[in-house]
């Protein structure tokens, strides 16, 4: 069965992201698909490289990052909240004329179309969020 | 056609949970994950309105979410059934859709 | 299953203290052209999105109740409002804001987008649905 | 000696109001800001409650955010004040201290 | 005013599902060193933050239940608890952990820093502080 | 009257900092002095300068740097939080060893004892947020 998730708060302040993490890990232990996670509101911030957690903590982007690669879940980072919360990768950067941007491996900045279809490809939707 | 409705928040802090048991069906399913999980513990104010909802409204907590706040599987609501991601996948699949009550 | 999903837009929030009223407002817009089967619930203290006369000037906020109304523009006809949960926080019908759509089945006619339900037929409208989003 | 509370939450969503009344002493001020000034708002079931705590508690609501939610200042609760962002600082210096409740 | 200020930790709610339980813990810890008069309160859904036998291995997240334990080390003495937030949630203080500091006015026995305390009581807390931090 | 304002939430998300705002306005212009602004939790990342609101939109993170500058206000971002959250000065992110940072001008990085510091020296303390 094809699942999309829909994460809609940010890291480490709710666990929703954890949520959702754990959540996709089994859907995939079970043999189902999740062809995309959408990153919206302030589950934007997860995509954050500049994320250093202490070290006896989980490092929530990092594993999002390693689940992508092993998995080929395509991580999606809603472009209107992202730029309103400051998170931009180097294209975003260049055009918005900021001097640096975050954005880590493993994800992408689309537009929220993404998310409308991955409502309609996938057979389950469920929100993580506060 | 049934529904999964998943409830984060603690029943004691938003109404979520009420609000959620107001509009299932019957046959639906309600799972109660991360604060949500408050929502199953016996010998509260909202243990009536749970047993009675519990008639016509399967109820679950997510097992590792109990765990984590110190709370004993006996203390449940009897009917409540714990289950782990798996077994939130699995109702996932089970269920027609699934609603978040945030 | 068909070509075309049943959308449902769960707005269940106040509007202003969060941004959850607006942002879900834009994901409405950008569906609108999937041409989708699109509905919006308004529940608990979401009814209070569709409140009359909001103005923040005084906040120094964008006041989005009027996108709305545009809403009928976007053919977005299916606004749903909780009976229960307008009279819960002392508000009627007349306390909204009206959103209206040309109906092309009956002569472009003007028509009302916001209906007021019962809590049960809310029940049935998100049991009726494909995909729910929660904002 | 008295204190300023602040509400920011919907009373119709979480418990803070409710909580924040069963804590203020007499000769308190109540501020409800954000989403808490839909609490100020007259004929529903917590009128009563307010009613009662407002013998001994000073209500208010920030009038910008009343505005903003489209509210007309008629439908508070008698005895309920409006106070703009001036009035909110001087309820904070007029009072010992500030407590928020989140 | 004399130098040193009464401090109110505010807690109203519960740990994991949110990070202010923790980070409030942040806070105590840091400000244990300033030697000012510091008292924590558990209110609503903050007496969750104290129940025995939290274990986390399941959600991945890390346990900081016994860093509760250790406040006592930072000579954190106060941890007021409300009897009817306990009751309300059908706990009691069985429920609890134990959290214990030396009295160095009393020949630095052991004493139990947290304390069962009636809604009116925690009213009077509040009342008694001179900065209240609300987490 | 000396008063001193802790930030909890983010920018956008929730309306807790624009009160802020507006409250440490309004305390500037009754004559109070506002020493310091203590950004925590979510807070933190009211400070990012990569933050791109739509044009109709206010501009939180400009908006406080202009006011920081106006009156002298003393905004410090927590350190633990921001690291958490993917916010890091130039140092922070040499420290760090990450290619980027994202602190705007008029934000400082500084450790929780600012915040208790900041409830010692003033006469009012003022929580905005969640």
């Amino acid at each position: 069965m094809k699942i999309g998730v829909l994460v809609s708060e940010g890291p480490y302040t709710h666990q929703a992201v954890d949520s959702a993490y754990k959540f996709v890990t089994a859907a995939l232990a079970a043999g189902h698909e999740v062809p995309r996670v959408f990153f919206y509101h302030d589950g934007v911030n997860v995509a954050s490289r500049l994320s250093v957690p202490p070290q006896d903590e989980r490092h929530i982007q990092q594993n999002w990052t390693a689940l992508a690669k092993e998995h080929g879940v395509d991580l999606v980072v809603c472009i209107a909240a992202a730029q309103r919360r400051g998170m931009l990768d180097a294209n975003e950067a260049e055009r918005q004329g900021k001097d640096a941007n975050n954005l880590a491996e493993g994800f992408r900045i689309s537009g929220l179309g993404q998310l409308i279809e991955m409502g309609i490809q996938t057979d389950r939707l469920v929100t993580f969020g506060d | 056609m049934s529904t999964l409705h998943t409830v984060n928040k603690s029943p004691f802090a938003t109404q979520a949970l009420v609000s959620c048991l107001n509009h299932a069906k019957a046959g639906d399913a309600v799972l109660m994950i991360e604060d949500g999980v408050y929502g199953g513990l016996g010998g509260t104010g909202l243990t009536e309105i749970m047993d009675e909802f519990g008639k016509n409204v399967s109820l679950y907590v997510l097992s590792p979410d109990l765990a984590a706040r110190g709370l004993d599987p006996k203390r449940l609501i009897a009917g409540v059934e714990g289950v782990d991601y798996a077994g939130f996948v699995d109702l996932v699949a089970k269920h027609d859709r699934t609603q978040s009550w945030l | 299953m068909s070509d075309v999903k049943k959308f449902l837009y769960l707005n269940r929030r106040a509007p202003y203290g969060t941004i959850y009223a607006l942002e879900s407002l834009e994901v409405v817009l950008i569906g609108a052209a999937f041409e989708q089967d699109v509905s919006l619930a308004f529940v608990d203290d979401g009814v209070f999105q569709l409140t009359k006369g909001q103005n923040t000037d005084g906040i120094g906020m964008k006041n989005f109740s009027p996108t709305f109304r545009a809403l009928g523009d976007y053919d977005v006809q299916k606004l749903f409002v909780e009976r229960e949960s307008l009279e819960e926080r002392g508000l009627s019908e007349d306390d909204l804001i009206e959103v209206v759509y040309e109906d092309e089945d009956d002569d472009w006619e003007e028509k009302p987008a916001i209906r007021v339900i019962s809590r049960a037929e809310m029940a049935d409208v998100m049991a009726d649905a494909d995909v729910v989003l929660s904002f």
